[in-house]
Protein backbone atom coordinates (compact mmCIF):
# COMPACT_ATOMS: atom_id res chain seq x y z
CA UNK A 1 0.00 0.00 0.00
CA UNK A 2 1.10 3.47 -1.06
CA UNK A 3 0.69 6.13 1.74
CA UNK A 4 0.40 9.85 0.38
CA UNK A 5 0.27 12.81 2.96
CA UNK A 6 -0.58 16.14 1.83
CA UNK A 7 0.00 19.51 3.92
CA UNK A 8 0.27 23.34 3.03
CA UNK A 9 3.70 24.30 3.14
CA UNK A 10 3.85 25.74 6.79
CA UNK A 11 6.29 25.23 9.77
CA UNK A 12 3.37 24.55 12.06
CA UNK A 13 1.96 21.32 9.51
CA UNK A 14 5.23 19.68 10.22
CA UNK A 15 4.50 18.27 13.28
CA UNK A 16 1.34 16.77 12.56
CA UNK A 17 3.08 15.63 9.59
CA UNK A 18 5.55 13.67 11.57
CA UNK A 19 2.55 12.28 13.69
CA UNK A 20 0.87 10.87 11.40
CA UNK A 21 3.98 9.25 9.87
CA UNK A 22 4.45 7.91 13.46
CA UNK A 23 1.17 6.76 13.61
CA UNK A 24 2.23 4.31 10.14
CA UNK A 25 4.76 2.31 11.87
CA UNK A 26 2.57 -0.46 11.95
CA UNK A 27 2.02 -0.44 8.11
CA UNK A 28 5.67 0.35 7.74
CA UNK A 29 6.60 -2.06 9.58
CA UNK A 30 10.30 -1.02 11.71
CA UNK A 31 11.60 -0.42 14.63
CA UNK A 32 11.25 2.43 16.88
CA UNK A 33 14.85 3.29 16.01
CA UNK A 34 14.12 3.11 12.28
CA UNK A 35 11.02 5.06 12.58
CA UNK A 36 13.05 7.50 14.03
CA UNK A 37 15.35 7.98 11.19
CA UNK A 38 12.43 8.11 8.80
CA UNK A 39 10.83 10.73 11.07
CA UNK A 40 14.54 12.63 10.68
CA UNK A 41 14.91 12.38 6.97
CA UNK A 42 11.35 13.40 6.32
CA UNK A 43 11.92 16.41 8.97
CA UNK A 44 15.12 17.26 7.37
CA UNK A 45 13.51 17.57 3.79
CA UNK A 46 10.49 19.10 4.45
CA UNK A 47 11.44 21.78 6.60
CA UNK A 48 13.66 22.95 4.13
CA UNK A 49 11.03 22.63 1.60
CA UNK A 50 9.10 25.16 3.78
CA UNK A 51 11.92 26.81 4.95
CA UNK A 52 14.12 27.83 1.51
CA UNK A 53 11.54 26.41 -1.13
CA UNK A 54 8.36 28.63 -1.11
CA UNK A 55 6.44 26.66 -2.05
CA UNK A 56 2.71 26.26 -1.29
CA UNK A 57 1.82 22.36 -1.11
CA UNK A 58 4.16 19.42 -0.10
CA UNK A 59 3.32 16.12 -0.73
CA UNK A 60 5.00 13.12 0.87
CA UNK A 61 5.01 9.12 -0.21
CA UNK A 62 6.19 6.28 1.39
CA UNK A 63 5.49 3.03 0.14
CA UNK A 64 7.32 -0.22 1.87
CA UNK A 65 7.60 -3.02 -0.77
CA UNK A 66 9.13 -5.83 0.78
CA UNK A 67 12.23 -4.70 2.72
CA UNK A 68 12.74 -1.30 1.61
CA UNK A 69 10.69 1.96 2.35
CA UNK A 70 10.36 4.22 -0.82
CA UNK A 71 10.04 7.81 -0.01
CA UNK A 72 8.92 11.02 -2.57
CA UNK A 73 8.64 14.10 -1.12
CA UNK A 74 7.40 16.87 -4.00
CA UNK A 75 7.00 20.74 -3.69
CA UNK A 76 5.90 23.40 -5.64
CA UNK A 77 8.98 25.34 -4.86
CA UNK A 78 11.86 26.92 -6.14
CA UNK A 79 14.21 24.48 -8.07
CA UNK A 80 16.49 23.02 -5.48
CA UNK A 81 18.09 19.71 -6.08
CA UNK A 82 19.84 18.55 -2.64
CA UNK A 83 21.54 15.57 -4.64
CA UNK A 84 23.82 18.80 -5.62
CA UNK A 85 24.26 20.56 -1.96
CA UNK A 86 27.94 20.71 -1.18
CA UNK A 87 29.18 18.20 1.25
CA UNK A 88 29.68 19.33 4.95
CA UNK A 89 33.15 18.59 6.23
CA UNK A 90 32.45 16.76 9.57
CA UNK A 91 36.17 16.46 10.91
CA UNK A 92 36.67 20.65 11.23
CA UNK A 93 36.90 21.96 14.21
CA UNK A 94 34.85 24.13 15.99
CA UNK A 95 36.02 27.70 14.83
CA UNK A 96 35.30 26.50 11.01
CA UNK A 97 31.79 25.14 11.33
CA UNK A 98 28.89 27.02 10.38
CA UNK A 99 25.55 25.87 11.55
CA UNK A 100 23.85 24.98 8.26
CA UNK A 101 24.42 22.16 5.67
CA UNK A 102 23.86 19.32 8.54
CA UNK A 103 20.72 18.64 7.44
CA UNK A 104 21.07 17.30 3.92
CA UNK A 105 24.11 15.48 5.74
CA UNK A 106 21.72 13.55 7.77
CA UNK A 107 19.39 12.45 5.19
CA UNK A 108 22.25 10.86 3.33
CA UNK A 109 23.47 9.09 6.36
CA UNK A 110 19.96 7.57 7.74
CA UNK A 111 18.92 6.66 3.28
CA UNK A 112 20.31 4.16 1.04
CA UNK A 113 19.16 6.54 -2.24
CA UNK A 114 19.03 9.61 -2.78
CA UNK A 115 17.98 11.17 -6.18
CA UNK A 116 16.41 14.67 -7.65
CA UNK A 117 14.28 15.69 -10.90
CA UNK A 118 12.06 18.79 -11.38
CA UNK A 119 8.81 17.62 -13.21
CA UNK A 120 6.28 20.60 -14.25
CA UNK A 121 7.42 22.91 -11.93
CA UNK A 122 7.81 20.80 -9.32
CA UNK A 123 11.08 19.44 -7.14
CA UNK A 124 10.30 15.86 -6.59
CA UNK A 125 13.14 14.39 -4.30
CA UNK A 126 12.97 10.47 -3.98
CA UNK A 127 14.78 8.42 -1.37
CA UNK A 128 14.77 4.76 -0.21
CA UNK A 129 15.63 3.16 2.81
CA UNK A 130 16.22 -0.98 3.53
CA UNK A 131 14.15 -1.30 6.65
CA UNK B 1 9.70 23.84 24.11
CA UNK B 2 9.96 22.54 27.50
CA UNK B 3 13.25 22.70 29.82
CA UNK B 4 14.28 22.57 33.59
CA UNK B 5 17.10 24.24 34.68
CA UNK B 6 19.16 23.92 38.16
CA UNK B 7 22.41 25.13 39.25
CA UNK B 8 24.56 22.62 40.95
CA UNK B 9 28.27 24.27 41.99
CA UNK B 10 29.23 26.71 39.32
CA UNK B 11 27.59 25.28 36.71
CA UNK B 12 23.83 26.17 34.88
CA UNK B 13 22.30 22.79 33.96
CA UNK B 14 19.27 22.95 31.29
CA UNK B 15 17.21 20.10 30.42
CA UNK B 16 15.26 20.47 27.63
CA UNK B 17 12.35 18.15 27.30
CA UNK B 18 10.99 15.80 24.82
CA UNK B 19 12.16 16.99 21.22
CA UNK B 20 14.64 19.43 19.40
CA UNK B 21 13.31 19.88 16.05
CA UNK B 22 12.39 22.51 13.31
CA UNK B 23 9.57 23.58 15.39
CA UNK B 24 11.17 23.69 18.67
CA UNK B 25 14.98 24.86 18.46
CA UNK B 26 13.90 28.18 17.55
CA UNK B 27 11.85 28.21 21.14
CA UNK B 28 15.05 26.25 22.54
CA UNK B 29 17.45 28.44 21.66
CA UNK B 30 15.37 32.04 23.22
CA UNK B 31 15.57 29.97 26.11
CA UNK B 32 19.29 29.39 26.35
CA UNK B 33 20.55 33.10 24.92
CA UNK B 34 20.06 34.19 28.77
CA UNK B 35 23.07 31.38 29.49
CA UNK B 36 24.89 32.60 26.56
CA UNK B 37 24.63 36.36 27.05
CA UNK B 38 27.52 36.70 28.94
CA UNK B 39 28.54 33.43 30.97
CA UNK B 40 29.32 33.23 34.49
CA UNK B 41 29.20 29.91 35.26
CA UNK B 42 29.61 26.43 33.17
CA UNK B 43 27.08 25.02 31.00
CA UNK B 44 25.86 21.52 30.84
CA UNK B 45 22.96 20.45 28.41
CA UNK B 46 21.64 17.31 30.23
CA UNK B 47 20.08 15.53 26.97
CA UNK B 48 18.46 13.06 29.68
CA UNK B 49 14.44 13.43 28.57
CA UNK B 50 15.16 14.64 25.02
CA UNK B 51 14.07 11.79 22.76
CA UNK B 52 14.96 13.30 19.31
CA UNK B 53 17.64 16.25 17.77
CA UNK B 54 17.08 17.30 14.20
CA UNK B 55 19.54 19.48 12.38
CA UNK B 56 17.89 22.44 13.55
CA UNK B 57 18.63 20.95 17.53
CA UNK B 58 22.02 20.75 16.32
CA UNK B 59 21.99 24.51 15.34
CA UNK B 60 21.52 25.70 18.45
CA UNK B 61 24.17 23.43 20.10
CA UNK B 62 26.70 24.84 17.70
CA UNK B 63 25.92 28.03 18.49
CA UNK B 64 26.07 27.63 22.31
CA UNK B 65 29.61 25.88 21.94
CA UNK B 66 30.89 28.50 19.54
CA UNK B 67 29.99 31.49 22.39
CA UNK B 68 31.91 28.97 25.17
CA UNK B 69 34.83 28.83 22.85
CA UNK B 70 35.42 32.51 23.32
CA UNK B 71 35.12 32.32 27.27
CA UNK B 72 36.80 30.76 30.36
CA UNK B 73 34.21 28.18 31.14
CA UNK B 74 33.18 24.90 29.89
CA UNK B 75 30.56 23.66 27.87
CA UNK B 76 29.59 19.97 27.69
CA UNK B 77 26.72 17.67 27.30
CA UNK B 78 25.41 14.10 29.33
CA UNK B 79 22.93 11.59 29.27
CA UNK B 80 22.31 11.21 25.38
CA UNK B 81 20.13 8.33 24.42
CA UNK B 82 21.51 6.48 21.60
CA UNK B 83 19.42 7.40 18.67
CA UNK B 84 20.63 11.69 19.59
CA UNK B 85 24.16 10.85 20.03
CA UNK B 86 24.39 9.12 17.17
CA UNK B 87 23.21 12.31 15.62
CA UNK B 88 26.04 14.18 17.20
CA UNK B 89 28.85 11.98 16.07
CA UNK B 90 27.40 11.90 12.34
CA UNK B 91 27.64 15.45 12.58
CA UNK B 92 31.37 15.20 13.93
CA UNK B 93 30.12 17.29 16.76
CA UNK B 94 31.77 14.99 19.35
CA UNK B 95 35.18 15.57 18.34
CA UNK B 96 34.57 19.51 19.55
CA UNK B 97 32.01 19.00 22.34
CA UNK B 98 32.86 17.12 25.62
CA UNK B 99 29.34 14.29 25.96
CA UNK B 100 29.57 13.06 29.94
CA UNK B 101 27.67 9.65 30.55
CA UNK B 102 26.49 11.23 33.51
CA UNK B 103 25.90 14.67 35.15
CA UNK B 104 28.51 13.78 37.84
CA UNK B 105 30.67 12.97 35.38
CA UNK B 106 30.91 16.52 34.24
CA UNK B 107 30.54 17.66 38.08
CA UNK B 108 33.99 16.36 38.86
CA UNK B 109 35.87 17.27 35.66
CA UNK B 110 35.27 20.91 36.13
CA UNK B 111 36.34 20.00 40.29
CA UNK B 112 39.44 18.85 39.37
CA UNK C 1 -3.72 17.66 6.15
CA UNK C 2 -4.79 15.21 3.15
CA UNK C 3 -3.74 11.67 3.79
CA UNK C 4 -4.18 9.03 0.49
CA UNK C 5 -3.62 5.41 0.46
CA UNK C 6 -3.43 3.95 -2.96
CA UNK C 7 -4.21 -0.40 -2.98
CA UNK C 8 -4.19 -2.56 -5.61
CA UNK C 9 -7.80 -3.71 -6.31
CA UNK C 10 -7.46 -7.19 -4.76
CA UNK C 11 -9.14 -8.70 -1.43
CA UNK C 12 -6.41 -9.50 0.43
CA UNK C 13 -4.99 -5.63 0.21
CA UNK C 14 -9.00 -4.68 2.12
CA UNK C 15 -7.05 -5.21 5.57
CA UNK C 16 -4.39 -3.38 5.75
CA UNK C 17 -6.18 -0.34 3.88
CA UNK C 18 -8.76 -0.52 7.12
CA UNK C 19 -5.72 -1.17 9.48
CA UNK C 20 -4.06 1.96 8.37
CA UNK C 21 -6.75 3.84 8.48
CA UNK C 22 -7.43 3.06 11.83
CA UNK C 23 -4.05 3.84 13.15
CA UNK C 24 -4.95 7.38 11.78
CA UNK C 25 -7.40 8.20 14.12
CA UNK C 26 -5.25 10.76 16.42
CA UNK C 27 -5.14 12.73 13.37
CA UNK C 28 -9.10 12.29 12.58
CA UNK C 29 -9.21 13.23 15.80
CA UNK C 30 -12.56 10.70 15.98
CA UNK C 31 -14.01 8.90 18.68
CA UNK C 32 -13.98 4.62 18.55
CA UNK C 33 -17.41 4.53 17.48
CA UNK C 34 -16.66 6.90 14.38
CA UNK C 35 -13.62 5.26 13.46
CA UNK C 36 -15.75 2.02 13.49
CA UNK C 37 -18.18 3.70 11.21
CA UNK C 38 -15.68 5.12 9.18
CA UNK C 39 -14.27 1.96 8.83
CA UNK C 40 -17.73 0.31 7.61
CA UNK C 41 -17.94 2.57 4.56
CA UNK C 42 -14.74 2.63 3.21
CA UNK C 43 -15.09 -1.09 3.61
CA UNK C 44 -18.34 -1.26 1.63
CA UNK C 45 -17.29 1.07 -1.49
CA UNK C 46 -13.87 -0.18 -1.63
CA UNK C 47 -15.17 -3.82 -1.55
CA UNK C 48 -17.75 -3.10 -3.91
CA UNK C 49 -15.31 -1.46 -6.38
CA UNK C 50 -12.98 -4.83 -5.65
CA UNK C 51 -15.60 -7.31 -6.35
CA UNK C 52 -17.60 -5.78 -8.44
CA UNK C 53 -15.76 -3.08 -10.32
CA UNK C 54 -12.83 -5.10 -11.93
CA UNK C 55 -10.26 -2.01 -12.00
CA UNK C 56 -6.56 -2.31 -10.81
CA UNK C 57 -5.83 0.43 -8.64
CA UNK C 58 -7.84 1.84 -6.05
CA UNK C 59 -7.41 5.58 -4.02
CA UNK C 60 -8.33 6.58 -0.74
CA UNK C 61 -8.40 10.13 0.13
CA UNK C 62 -8.96 11.13 3.95
CA UNK C 63 -8.97 15.28 4.82
CA UNK C 64 -10.22 16.54 8.10
CA UNK C 65 -11.57 20.03 8.27
CA UNK C 66 -12.46 21.28 11.14
CA UNK C 67 -15.29 18.79 12.23
CA UNK C 68 -16.00 17.50 8.43
CA UNK C 69 -14.38 14.46 7.30
CA UNK C 70 -14.12 14.28 3.17
CA UNK C 71 -13.48 10.89 1.72
CA UNK C 72 -12.89 10.58 -1.74
CA UNK C 73 -12.56 7.14 -3.28
CA UNK C 74 -10.88 6.53 -6.73
CA UNK C 75 -11.12 3.49 -9.01
CA UNK C 76 -10.33 2.82 -12.68
CA UNK C 77 -12.92 0.34 -12.70
CA UNK C 78 -16.04 -0.25 -14.89
CA UNK C 79 -18.47 3.06 -14.54
CA UNK C 80 -20.79 2.83 -11.45
CA UNK C 81 -22.61 5.53 -9.25
CA UNK C 82 -23.51 4.49 -6.40
CA UNK C 83 -26.13 7.77 -5.45
CA UNK C 84 -28.05 5.76 -8.14
CA UNK C 85 -28.44 2.24 -6.92
CA UNK C 86 -31.96 1.43 -6.09
CA UNK C 87 -32.70 1.19 -2.67
CA UNK C 88 -32.99 -1.25 -0.50
CA UNK C 89 -36.88 -1.47 1.47
CA UNK C 90 -35.87 -2.72 4.90
CA UNK C 91 -39.11 -2.88 6.31
CA UNK C 92 -39.23 -5.98 3.78
CA UNK C 93 -40.59 -9.63 6.03
CA UNK C 94 -37.64 -12.47 5.70
CA UNK C 95 -39.12 -13.83 2.69
CA UNK C 96 -38.70 -10.93 0.29
CA UNK C 97 -35.40 -9.77 1.42
CA UNK C 98 -32.85 -10.73 -0.44
CA UNK C 99 -28.84 -10.82 0.52
CA UNK C 100 -27.12 -7.54 -1.26
CA UNK C 101 -27.96 -3.95 -1.71
CA UNK C 102 -27.61 -3.27 2.41
CA UNK C 103 -23.88 -2.01 1.68
CA UNK C 104 -24.34 1.00 -0.21
CA UNK C 105 -27.88 1.90 2.43
CA UNK C 106 -25.14 1.41 5.34
CA UNK C 107 -22.64 4.02 3.70
CA UNK C 108 -25.85 6.38 3.02
CA UNK C 109 -26.63 6.12 6.93
CA UNK C 110 -23.25 6.43 8.11
CA UNK C 111 -22.18 9.57 6.55
CA UNK C 112 -23.51 12.91 5.26
CA UNK C 113 -23.64 13.43 1.70
CA UNK C 114 -22.48 10.97 -1.05
CA UNK C 115 -21.68 12.41 -4.60
CA UNK C 116 -20.36 10.47 -7.54
CA UNK C 117 -18.50 11.83 -10.87
CA UNK C 118 -16.49 9.83 -13.45
CA UNK C 119 -13.80 12.03 -14.81
CA UNK C 120 -11.08 10.58 -17.31
CA UNK C 121 -12.36 6.14 -17.01
CA UNK C 122 -12.03 6.83 -13.32
CA UNK C 123 -14.79 6.45 -10.77
CA UNK C 124 -14.86 9.38 -7.78
CA UNK C 125 -17.12 8.86 -4.99
CA UNK C 126 -17.16 11.72 -2.34
CA UNK C 127 -18.62 11.17 0.70
CA UNK C 128 -18.39 13.73 3.97
CA UNK C 129 -19.05 13.13 7.49
CA UNK C 130 -19.88 15.48 10.65
CA UNK C 131 -17.18 14.25 13.05
CA UNK D 1 -12.31 -16.43 10.98
CA UNK D 2 -12.15 -17.82 14.26
CA UNK D 3 -14.96 -18.68 16.11
CA UNK D 4 -16.40 -21.56 19.22
CA UNK D 5 -19.27 -23.76 19.25
CA UNK D 6 -20.80 -24.89 22.01
CA UNK D 7 -24.05 -26.80 22.94
CA UNK D 8 -26.66 -26.52 25.56
CA UNK D 9 -29.79 -28.81 25.22
CA UNK D 10 -30.56 -28.34 21.69
CA UNK D 11 -29.44 -25.59 20.76
CA UNK D 12 -26.05 -25.03 18.91
CA UNK D 13 -24.48 -21.77 19.76
CA UNK D 14 -21.85 -20.37 17.40
CA UNK D 15 -19.65 -17.14 18.64
CA UNK D 16 -17.77 -15.69 15.55
CA UNK D 17 -15.05 -13.38 17.29
CA UNK D 18 -13.27 -10.57 15.97
CA UNK D 19 -14.97 -9.24 12.48
CA UNK D 20 -17.29 -10.33 10.05
CA UNK D 21 -16.53 -7.93 6.99
CA UNK D 22 -15.66 -8.41 3.48
CA UNK D 23 -12.51 -10.58 4.24
CA UNK D 24 -13.62 -12.90 7.04
CA UNK D 25 -16.97 -13.79 5.95
CA UNK D 26 -16.80 -16.10 3.62
CA UNK D 27 -15.02 -17.97 5.60
CA UNK D 28 -17.67 -17.80 8.59
CA UNK D 29 -20.86 -19.28 5.97
CA UNK D 30 -18.30 -22.24 4.77
CA UNK D 31 -17.86 -22.89 8.95
CA UNK D 32 -21.94 -22.15 9.66
CA UNK D 33 -22.90 -24.71 5.98
CA UNK D 34 -22.72 -27.54 8.77
CA UNK D 35 -25.78 -25.93 11.05
CA UNK D 36 -27.63 -25.35 7.91
CA UNK D 37 -27.39 -28.34 5.96
CA UNK D 38 -30.80 -29.88 7.28
CA UNK D 39 -30.59 -28.75 11.18
CA UNK D 40 -31.51 -30.73 13.90
CA UNK D 41 -30.90 -28.12 16.96
CA UNK D 42 -31.83 -25.04 17.21
CA UNK D 43 -29.20 -22.12 16.21
CA UNK D 44 -28.39 -19.16 18.50
CA UNK D 45 -25.28 -16.35 17.04
CA UNK D 46 -23.81 -14.93 20.21
CA UNK D 47 -21.84 -12.13 19.16
CA UNK D 48 -20.37 -10.98 22.33
CA UNK D 49 -16.86 -11.44 21.22
CA UNK D 50 -18.17 -9.83 17.34
CA UNK D 51 -15.96 -6.44 17.18
CA UNK D 52 -17.47 -5.56 13.66
CA UNK D 53 -19.99 -6.27 11.13
CA UNK D 54 -20.40 -5.18 7.72
CA UNK D 55 -22.90 -5.85 4.99
CA UNK D 56 -20.43 -8.99 3.98
CA UNK D 57 -21.39 -10.08 7.22
CA UNK D 58 -25.63 -9.56 7.24
CA UNK D 59 -25.33 -11.67 4.03
CA UNK D 60 -23.92 -14.42 6.09
CA UNK D 61 -26.74 -14.19 8.65
CA UNK D 62 -29.63 -13.20 6.03
CA UNK D 63 -29.33 -16.42 4.07
CA UNK D 64 -29.08 -18.84 7.82
CA UNK D 65 -32.06 -16.96 9.03
CA UNK D 66 -33.69 -17.95 5.63
CA UNK D 67 -33.34 -21.90 6.00
CA UNK D 68 -34.46 -21.47 9.50
CA UNK D 69 -37.52 -19.79 8.26
CA UNK D 70 -38.51 -23.49 6.49
CA UNK D 71 -37.79 -25.67 9.32
CA UNK D 72 -39.24 -26.34 13.00
CA UNK D 73 -35.93 -24.84 14.92
CA UNK D 74 -35.51 -21.24 15.84
CA UNK D 75 -32.91 -19.24 14.86
CA UNK D 76 -31.73 -15.97 16.42
CA UNK D 77 -28.83 -13.81 17.71
CA UNK D 78 -27.50 -12.58 20.84
CA UNK D 79 -25.51 -10.56 23.17
CA UNK D 80 -24.38 -7.60 20.09
CA UNK D 81 -22.03 -5.00 21.06
CA UNK D 82 -23.97 -1.59 20.44
CA UNK D 83 -22.43 -1.02 16.83
CA UNK D 84 -23.53 -3.98 15.44
CA UNK D 85 -26.80 -4.00 16.89
CA UNK D 86 -26.60 -0.52 14.99
CA UNK D 87 -25.91 -2.09 11.56
CA UNK D 88 -28.39 -5.10 12.69
CA UNK D 89 -31.17 -2.23 12.70
CA UNK D 90 -30.45 0.13 10.20
CA UNK D 91 -30.72 -2.94 7.82
CA UNK D 92 -33.76 -3.79 9.36
CA UNK D 93 -32.71 -7.07 10.26
CA UNK D 94 -34.28 -6.88 13.89
CA UNK D 95 -37.57 -7.25 12.51
CA UNK D 96 -37.75 -10.65 11.25
CA UNK D 97 -34.09 -12.16 13.71
CA UNK D 98 -34.62 -12.25 17.40
CA UNK D 99 -31.90 -10.79 19.16
CA UNK D 100 -31.50 -11.35 22.86
CA UNK D 101 -29.27 -9.79 25.32
CA UNK D 102 -27.79 -13.18 27.04
CA UNK D 103 -27.57 -16.59 25.85
CA UNK D 104 -29.75 -17.35 28.80
CA UNK D 105 -32.55 -15.11 27.33
CA UNK D 106 -32.98 -17.56 24.11
CA UNK D 107 -32.42 -20.66 26.33
CA UNK D 108 -35.44 -19.62 28.62
CA UNK D 109 -37.48 -18.93 25.27
CA UNK D 110 -37.06 -22.20 23.61
CA UNK D 111 -37.53 -24.34 26.97
CA UNK D 112 -41.38 -22.48 27.44
N1 LIG E 1 14.10 23.04 -0.67
C1 LIG E 1 15.10 23.95 -0.74
N2 LIG E 1 14.98 25.03 -1.52
C2 LIG E 1 15.97 25.93 -1.60
N3 LIG E 1 17.13 25.85 -0.92
C3 LIG E 1 17.32 24.78 -0.12
C4 LIG E 1 16.32 23.78 0.01
N4 LIG E 1 16.79 22.85 0.87
C5 LIG E 1 18.01 23.25 1.24
N5 LIG E 1 18.34 24.41 0.66
C6 LIG E 1 19.63 25.15 0.83
O1 LIG E 1 20.62 24.19 1.18
C7 LIG E 1 21.23 24.54 2.42
C8 LIG E 1 21.64 23.28 3.19
O2 LIG E 1 20.49 22.62 3.70
P1 LIG E 1 20.59 21.67 4.95
O3 LIG E 1 21.69 20.68 4.71
O4 LIG E 1 19.27 21.09 5.24
O5 LIG E 1 21.04 22.58 6.16
P2 LIG E 1 20.28 23.83 6.81
O6 LIG E 1 18.87 23.81 6.34
O7 LIG E 1 20.45 23.55 8.27
O8 LIG E 1 21.06 25.02 6.36
C9 LIG E 1 20.24 25.42 3.12
O9 LIG E 1 20.84 26.31 4.01
C10 LIG E 1 19.57 26.15 1.95
O10 LIG E 1 20.33 27.28 1.56
N1 LIG F 1 -18.07 -0.45 -7.85
C1 LIG F 1 -19.11 -1.14 -8.41
N2 LIG F 1 -19.04 -1.50 -9.71
C2 LIG F 1 -20.04 -2.18 -10.27
N3 LIG F 1 -21.17 -2.56 -9.62
C3 LIG F 1 -21.30 -2.25 -8.33
C4 LIG F 1 -20.28 -1.52 -7.66
N4 LIG F 1 -20.69 -1.33 -6.38
C5 LIG F 1 -21.87 -1.90 -6.26
N5 LIG F 1 -22.29 -2.46 -7.42
C6 LIG F 1 -23.55 -3.14 -7.67
O1 LIG F 1 -24.52 -2.64 -6.76
C7 LIG F 1 -25.07 -3.69 -5.96
C8 LIG F 1 -25.39 -3.21 -4.58
O2 LIG F 1 -24.20 -2.98 -3.84
P1 LIG F 1 -24.23 -3.01 -2.26
O3 LIG F 1 -25.29 -2.11 -1.78
O4 LIG F 1 -22.88 -2.71 -1.75
O5 LIG F 1 -24.61 -4.49 -1.85
P2 LIG F 1 -23.84 -5.85 -2.15
O6 LIG F 1 -22.45 -5.52 -2.57
O7 LIG F 1 -23.90 -6.54 -0.84
O8 LIG F 1 -24.65 -6.51 -3.19
C9 LIG F 1 -24.05 -4.80 -6.02
O9 LIG F 1 -24.61 -6.05 -5.85
C10 LIG F 1 -23.45 -4.64 -7.42
O10 LIG F 1 -24.25 -5.27 -8.37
Amino acid sequence: MKVKLQIQATIDQLGSLCKTVESLQQSIMCTDRQMCEIILVLEELVANAILHGGGRVIEVELDKEWDELAITICDDGRPFDPTLASEVDTCRPLEDRCAGGLGIHLVKHYTDTLAYRREKDVNIVTLTKKI
Amino acid sequence: MEYTVSQEKNINIVRPIGRLDSTTSPDFEQCLAEYLKSPGRHLLLDFDELDYISSAGLRVVLNAAKVFREVEWKFAACCMQDHVREVFEISGFDSFISIYDTVAGFVDRVDE
